[in-house]
């Protein structure tokens, strides 16, 4: 298996059907709003553009550079309280709130990052833990400056004037395109990097820091860039969240549990992978729903209302949901160790595998 | 002593030992050699199930050995130095020394061995109590040997002890298998070394991609045209 | 058949008090059809957080199409749903939070039935007032909405009135050790103590309390923990702790009713949530079944209507900056030999109070 | 004056507790190089034992430990057996995936179990005390601490002194290794793992009859071992000693000079400033 | 200028321990240096303080008149001195091409010339044909020479090799040999620790003896075969 060949790009010809196939989906994506006009609907996929942005973000630092950040919810809230308190305090509109988010979040980074990066591997995870749990206390303590646990309600989103148009902020429609279009953004980011020198000295980095350090790599530096590009979309993401939700505290945004959520999102779909999030993503994003709240897919029509599955699922599971979730994490870990995409991997290779089992020469083995 | 039969085996998808046979007899010192990747450790590493072979039969003096765990077979009195010395890093030289008496029955002989491997290597005795992450990687082949021959071994494992030796300690080394040989151990021996191991060697086999090519006597070997051209550089 | 939505905290942190709830509302629905009501129950889990309860809300306005909405359970889901209510022109009954801004924004579709926090500070300082002389007071909280809402209520009201605030302690709830905090109040040496705390905090703190010797006149306890039946149980610490209520068993005989049958169906006490979320969902049923589902029809309903029940009058009042602000006073019950007993207000008296607290035994 | 020393009092004494907890995690952190996510649901399952022991049998918290140890010895065998030995070699994020899924299946079984009500455990000691000097010494911490530190000395004892002791050392250094000395690390993982679930479960015992018990409440207690842990050096039993000792102390006297509210945040900062300076924990080893 | 690198009274203390004790020595440019010593001797850990993964406790490393003390790895690199390590460390989830990638970035934005250098310095290893391989599969002689050209891609002009022909067979090592002896040609400065006595003799132009961290002897390679401190200590009486 560790000698088989492998591309370090892909074909060429392949390349081209992927960016045919993104862009059509993404089209797809961007169309499906006329057809389908559900505001639930319209909901979930801004959960999921939103998941997807979360778990690109934190592939960058967690999957390419191999720095298991386990504390994103601390620039996810900063986003997310940014944004917040410039419309709520000062009445910033939140476009310019999340530049400002932005900002803070690479700022917030490189202050974490010259903390943390110094330490590694379980001391670096645990580090990262505390960090956004600092931000949690003290954004519940300090209530004269962040209202601590009752946290922001979003009054108004004022409207905003594009092209000649007014976009109103009320119903889902907006957001859907705008975490679209944000999430198409993260991913074409995410590529770049990969197919950059960046993404080379993160993965040198992820593989063995020493040798990287020998070979000119700056680990404090690149770690940072690494790490401020996931901060940005990270609090990105937190800002739109906040408008979104329209409402923050602290245990919401800076929860250890949203923390977790960046890493299960990958690990589901495949660390280090520009699918990998996108697919954990869809299989996360639906099954928590599903099991949260069954009559979701009465809703999108996909079942009757007296459907026998979402009584089940009342009856059985409502209360049960995280327990469901728990062994599913239980289960992908154990049985499909690099997720979705590793599966997938695996898979097709099998199949390639038994095809080009005849022209194989035994014993090629040893070089 | 020691008899392998057709064993084949693989590392997930590559496959990396092809119906090797091998045997060691009492009092032997049998060597193994081959190119880098030729699957040497491999056989080793079998042999002391740290990994499990796919098919064939591996016997210790009619003891099967295939349905064994590691444990078990280090009780049967079969050690191994591994390659890359794997000496625990945050014991201490002494305590190192110590887990190589971890079996029961070796127990009672602790304190002598201590002495006998504090004689064969002084160095040890003037760092007892440095921790063993901390010394050079040749201090650390001399911690590992003495490891191993704590255990009282009926059948030494051996896997490449002279890596990254001075050529003094290389001497020594090849000196003190042959002493430990003499005292009644069978060794089975696998080196890069091919001069130096086929002097010592009762008998030896070349492994090339996973497949025993050729074996003999080490003064046969020593001679074949093949060995030369392909080990010794000449 | 009328649709009612049920946001409640049916799992996470606030499941135990939200369960009470989800009692409530049965007993509702089984009354209801008594009457020849048939209501559905669409149930919503917003896993004790405001986000989950707000993407709740929108699901039962625009898709399931309820005709009211019961619940949030907890002030934060709550508040963040009266938004959406008002925006969605959902008529939303509020059976149990505190938060003061609840119904303190002017939206005519957001009712509730429970009194908001500043009443329970003022209960207890009223009741504490009118028992003996205290002339200082500590407040020690959990760093919630509710604590931080009920404390800060009642440091204005103790103000107010003339007391010296020589405490004021915020605190993580869930922290196993209070010692040092509670040692800290004990040498400011206040007259009265008065606690905030959801759950089962508020036996910790007694039981500190008790091992460090804090001995003020009265200790105050802010509802919610210091209600429970689990807190009655603990006669060692709960013997002449005063405790605010929005409801007791014992305040008429169709509240007895009310307790006999809760009993008997889910083997424990009622507590004031339980009655609450009932009186809501009576509320809610009864008048939107008058009113044919129409949410329009069935805001005006609510505002103008009254209704009787265990709670007593129940009418939607506009006052004092409050809207459609349910007017109750509450009761204050104070523990004695093991058993919560009404103390105040005077009418509603069943025993006499225990002032000053006579020491640990 | 006496609200200092009542401070480091009942600080030291929690802080008893809080290494108790540390120990386990370091424990099965050294063998198995797993952070366990799922420690504090450990410590949850000991409460509920605990709390059914003292509802059914009427057995003291304290002697309850006879039984509680022993029974989370044998699911922390199960859990390494069943779970945690197949991702031994596993990237560190997919282990602390499954601990942390694990926790979850363990805390909402016993949601579905007992439902989420807060428990209480109710001992004739549970609220009082001992009268020093003018301080008070509350008896259930005193005698919790007591065990603690008697439980600690034998472990370590156990460690260094005896064989199996020191083939979980090696074990935790290298695993081939050990497996070549002889050492069956199959079972000297799950000892490690049992140990360190009974000490959690212990652990739990120890504090029911001063605190509450619920299905979440490992949480807080799993982030308060890391600390403690990486305080102290990971993988090293004094150190978690140490840092147990240490959290209990700041927390203790930052509520009383700092906030009530900003202790967590005291002990979060103080943790990160020593990680600046000593990397590895107090007592941890640096490796070049 | 006269010389590359210069040593000057380097110590270096693991606690109690002496590891490198007072080492001074220097090389002129193009030159091939022998560094060996007994097991322990000193000479990775003096590889390691002078190429800043170690900050030596005492005593200055000047590389091409520069004060290198305090400067990170990644600097030393910057400037022209690079290492190998005597426990390879290949980046093994990365394909031999992406491993050499990496050392050419040093000195390079673009992955296109990055990528052109790379092949070029596995041309000189001879390991084109495993380009795509993941490195970690490789075997250890592959992966020893993986090391040499990925540090080879960071275009040095002082060349630091631990051990690059442990484990390797005589066959193997000779290709190695064959590659030092080019690089020296094209004008490389290289530092060789070898326990391979064969070997060193045949490369170096001079050789540093370490004995328990400190400097045994300095000379040319005959010279050093003849010292009696360095036979005593080192090579036992005969030489290989
Ligand atoms: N854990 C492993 N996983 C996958 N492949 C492995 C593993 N260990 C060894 N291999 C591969 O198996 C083959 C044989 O390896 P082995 O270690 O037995 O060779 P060897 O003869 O001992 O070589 P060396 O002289 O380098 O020690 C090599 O191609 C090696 O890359
Ligand atoms: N981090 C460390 N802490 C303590 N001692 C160390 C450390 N690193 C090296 N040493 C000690 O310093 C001495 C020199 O080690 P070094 O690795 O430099 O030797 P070497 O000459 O490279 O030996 P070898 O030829 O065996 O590789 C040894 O005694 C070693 O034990
Ligand atoms: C205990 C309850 C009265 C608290 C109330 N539900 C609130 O969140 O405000
Ligand atoms: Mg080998
Ligand atoms: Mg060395």
């Amino acid at each position: 298996m560790n000698q088989r060949p492998l591309p370090s790009r892909s074909p060429r010809g392949v390349a081209i059907l992927e960016l045919v196939l993104f862009a059509a989906a993404v089209l797809a994506l961007w169309i499906f709003p006329q057809f389908v006009k559900k505001p639930y609907v319209l909901h979930m996929g801004v959960i999921l553009f939103l998941a997807i942005i979360q778990g690109q973000a934190w592939n960058v630092v967690g999957g390419y550079a191999g720095q298991y950040s386990v504390g994103h919810a601390a620039y996810f809230g900063i986003g997310a309280y940014t944004t917040m308190m410039l419309l709520e305090l000062n009445k910033i509109a939140p476009w310019w709130g999340l530049g400002a988010a932005i900002a803070n979040g690479v700022l917030l980074s490189l202050v974490i990052g010259s903390i943390t990066f110094r330490l590694r591997g379980p001391y670096f995870v645990l580090a990262s833990i505390s960090m956004a749990e600092i931000l949690r206390y003290a954004f519940l303590y300090f209530k004269g400056f962040t209202r601590g646990a009752e946290g922001f309600l979003v009054s108004e989103i004022p409207t905003l004037h594009l092209f000649g148009q007014d976009v109103e902020f009320i119903t889902k429609r907006p957001f859907y395109f705008v975490t679209l279009g944000l999430a198409v953004l993260t991913i074409i980011a995410n590529y770049a990097v990969q197919h950059s020198k960046l993404g080379y000295y993160f993965q040198a980095i992820r593989e063995d820091q020493d040798a990287a350090h020998s070979l000119g790599i700056s680990l404090s530096f690149y770690k940072s860039i690494a790490l401020a590009i996931s901060a940005a979309f990270t609090a990105l993401a937190g800002g739109v969240y906040a408008m979104f939700v329209k409402f923050i505290a602290p245990d919401i945004v800076f929860g250890i549990d949203v923390s977790v959520q960046f890493v299960l999102i990958c690990i589901i779909g495949g660390i280090g992978t520009i699918y990998g999030p996108v697919i954990g993503a869809m299989v996360l994003v639906p099954l928590s729903e599903i099991l949260r709240n069954p009559r979701g897919l009465v809703q999108i029509g996909v079942l009757s209302p007296d459907s026998k599955f979402v009584d089940f699922v009342e009856a059985h599971l409502s209360n049960a949901h995280l327990l469901v979730y728990g062994i599913l994490v239980v289960v992908v870990i154990l049985f499909a160790p690099d997720g979705v995409v590793g599966l997938l991997r695996r898979a097709t290779a099998g199949l390639r595998r038994r095809r080009a089992a005849a022209q194989e020469e035994p014993g090629a083995a040893g070089a | 002593m020691l008899r392998i039969e057709k064993l084949n085996f693989a590392y997930g998808d590559l496959k990396v030992l092809w119906d090797v046979d091998l045997e060691v007899r009492q009092g032997e010192i049998v060597t193994v050699v081959g190119a880098n990747g030729a699957g040497k450790s491999t056989i080793l590493k079998n042999v002391s199930r740290l990994v499990r072979a796919s098919s064939g039969s591996l016997r210790f003096n009619d003891v099967d050995l295939l349905r064994m765990a590691s444990h078990e077979v280090v009780g049967l009195g079969i050690v191994q130095v591994p390659e890359g010395r794997r000496i625990f890093p945050e014991m201490t030289v002494l305590e190192n020394l110590r887990m190589g008496s971890f079996v029961k029955a070796t127990r009672k002989d602790r304190e002598r061995n201590v002495e006998r491997a504090f004689t064969l290597f002084p160095r040890l005795k003037e760092r007892e109590k440095q921790l063993g992450g901390t010394m050079s990687g040749g201090e650390q082949q001399m911690l590992a040997i003495a490891r191993g021959l704590m255990g009282n071994p009926k059948l030494l494992l051996l896997d490449e002890p002279s890596l990254g030796l001075s050529p003094l300690l290389v001497k020594n080394i090849f000196e003190i298998i042959k002493e430990i040989n003499r005292q009644g151990t069978t060794i089975l021996l696998v080196e890069q070394n091919v001069y130096q191991s086929l002097h010592v060697s009762s008998r030896a086999y070349v492994l090339e991609t996973g497949r025993v090519v050729l074996s003999g006597t080490g003064a046969e070997l020593l001679a074949n045209a093949h060995v030369k051209k392909a080990f010794l550089g000449m | 058949q009328v649709k009612i939505g049920f946001i409640n905290s049916i799992t996470g942190p606030e499941a135990p008090i939200g369960e009470n709830l989800t009692n409530g509302v049965d007993l509702a629905v089984e009354d209801l059809k008594k009457k020849g009501v048939n209501v559905t129950i669409v149930r919503q889990d917003d896993t004790g957080k405001p986000q989950v309860a707000m993407s709740a809300m929108e699901q039962l306005a625009t898709g399931d199409e309820v005709a009211v909405v019961v619940g949030p359970y907890t002030s934060a889901s709550a508040n963040a749903v009266a938004k959406l209510a008002h925006q969605y022109k959902v008529p939303q009954i509020v059976p149990a939070a505190a938060k003061e801004e609840i119904t303190k924004q002017g939206y005519s579709y957001v009712f509730r039935v429970n009194a908001p926090a500043h009443q329970y500070a003022q209960s207890l300082i009223d009741a504490a007032l009118g028992f003996g002389k205290p002339k200082s007071i500590a407040f020690i909280y959990e760093s919630t909405d509710f604590g931080t809402s009920v404390s800060s209520a009642g440091k204005e009201y103790a103000k107010a009135k003339g007391l010296q605030i020589v405490g004021d302690e915020a605190y993580q709830k869930g922290a196993p050790d209070y010692r040092s905090t509670l040692t800290k109040i004990k040498a400011a040496n206040p007259d009265l103590v008065f606690m905030v705390s959801y759950v089962a905090d508020a036996i910790l703190l007694m039981r500190q309390s008790r091992e460090v010797g804090l001995k003020p006149q009265a200790f105050l306890g802010g509802g919610a923990g210091f209600d429970t039946a689990q807190f009655e149980g603990e006669r060692d610490i709960s013997t002449n702790v005063f405790s605010v209520t929005q409801w007791t068993p014992e305040s008429s005989a169709a509240s007895q009713e009310f307790e006999r049958r809760y009993k008997a169906k889910f083997g424990k006490k009622p507590t004031y949530h339980a009655a609450c979320a009932y009186v809501a969902t009576l509320v809610a049923g009864e008048t939107a079944a008058k009113a044919g589902g129409d949410r329009t029809k069935i805001q005006a309903a609510l505002a103008s209507g009254s209704w009787n029940g265990i709670l007593g009058d129940v009418k939607f009042e506009t006052f004092d900056g409050f809207t459609n602000q349910n007017k109750l006073v509450m009761p204050v019950v104070q523990y004695q030999n093991g058993k919560s007993v009404t103390v105040y207000p005077a009418k509603a008296a069943k025993a006499k109070p225990v002032y000053p607290f006579p020491g640990w035994k | 004056m006496t609200v200092f020393l009542q401070s480091v009092l009942s600080g030291i004494l929690v802080g008893g507790i809080y290494a108790l907890i540390g120990i386990g995690l370091t424990m099965i952190f050294g063998v198995m190089r797993v952070i366990n996510f799922a420690h504090g649901e450990l410590l949850m399952l000991g409460m509920y034992l605990t709390w059914g022991l003292f509802n059914w049998l009427h057995l003291d918290p304290f002697l309850s430990i006879v039984l509680v140890a022993p029974a989370l010895f044998l699911w922390g065998a199960f859990l390494q057996r069943a779970f945690i030995n197949r991702v031994l070699n596993a990237l560190p994020q997919n282990q602390i995936l499954l601990t942390i899924g694990l926790g979850l299946v363990m805390s909402n079984s016993v949601m579905l179990a007992f439902t989420s009500d807060y428990r209480i455990l109710t001992t004739s000691y549970s609220s009082s005390s001992y009268d020093l000097f003018g301080l008070s010494v509350s008896k259930p911490l005193l005698y919790a601490f007591l065990i603690t530190v008697a439980i600690t000395v034998a472990l370590y004892g156990f460690l260094l002194r005896t064989d199996t002791g020191q083939a979980i050392r090696a074990t935790a250094q290298d695993r081939e290794a050990a497996q070549l000395m002889g050492i069956n690390v199959g079972w000297t993982s799950v000892l490690a793992f049992g140990i360190g679930a009974a000490l959690a479960g212990t652990a739990g015992a120890l504090i029911s009859p001063t605190y509450y018990i619920f299905p979440q409440v490992g949480g807080a207690f799993t982030l308060k071992a890391f600390v403690i842990v990486v305080l102290g050096g990971m993988g090293s039993i004094v150190g978690a000693t140490l840092g147990g000792v240490i959290i209990g102390l700041t927390e203790s006297l930052a509520a009383v000079y700092v906030a009530g509210g900003l202790k967590e945040l005291v002990v979060f900062v103080l943790f990160l400033a020593l990680l600046l300076f000593k990397p590895a924990g107090l007592l941890g080893k640096t490796r070049a | 200028m006269a010389t590359i690198l210069d040593i000057k009274h380097v110590s270096k203390f693991f606690g109690g321990l002496a590891a490198n004790s007072d080492v001074s020595f220097s090389m002129e440019p193009g030159m091939i240096m022998g560094l060996i010593g007994p097991n322990g001797a000193g000479k990775t850990t003096l590889f390691n303080c002078i190429t800043g993964f170690y900050p030596p406790s005492r005593g200055d490393v000047m590389f091409k008149g520069v004060r290198m003390n305090g400067l990170q790895p990644n600097q030393v690199c910057h400037l022209g001195m690079v290492r190998t390590w005597q426990k390879v460390r290949p980046l093994a989830k990365m394909t031999v091409l992406d491993n050499v990638m990496v050392g050419a970035l040093a000195r390079t934005a673009s992955l296109k010339v990055a990528r052109d250098v790379a092949m070029a310095q596995l041309e000189v290893v001879r390991m084109t044909r495993k380009a795509s391989f993941l490195a970690g599969g490789l075997p250890i002689g592959e992966r020893k020479k993986l090391e040499v050209a990925r540090v080879l891609a960071t275009q040095p002009e002082l060349l630091l090799l631990d051990e690059v022909m442990g484990g390797l067979n005589p066959a193997e090592s000779e290709e190695i040999i064959q590659l030092i002896l080019d690089l020296r040609k094209r004008g490389l400065t290289q530092m060789v620790i070898e326990h391979d006595m064969k070997a060193i003799m045949r490369i170096s132009d001079r050789i540093v003896v370490l004995n328990s961290g400190e400097k045994l002897a300095e000379g040319a390679p005959q010279e050093i075969v003849n010292n009696k401190a360095v036979v005593a200590a080192y090579l036992g009486e005969e030489v290989a």
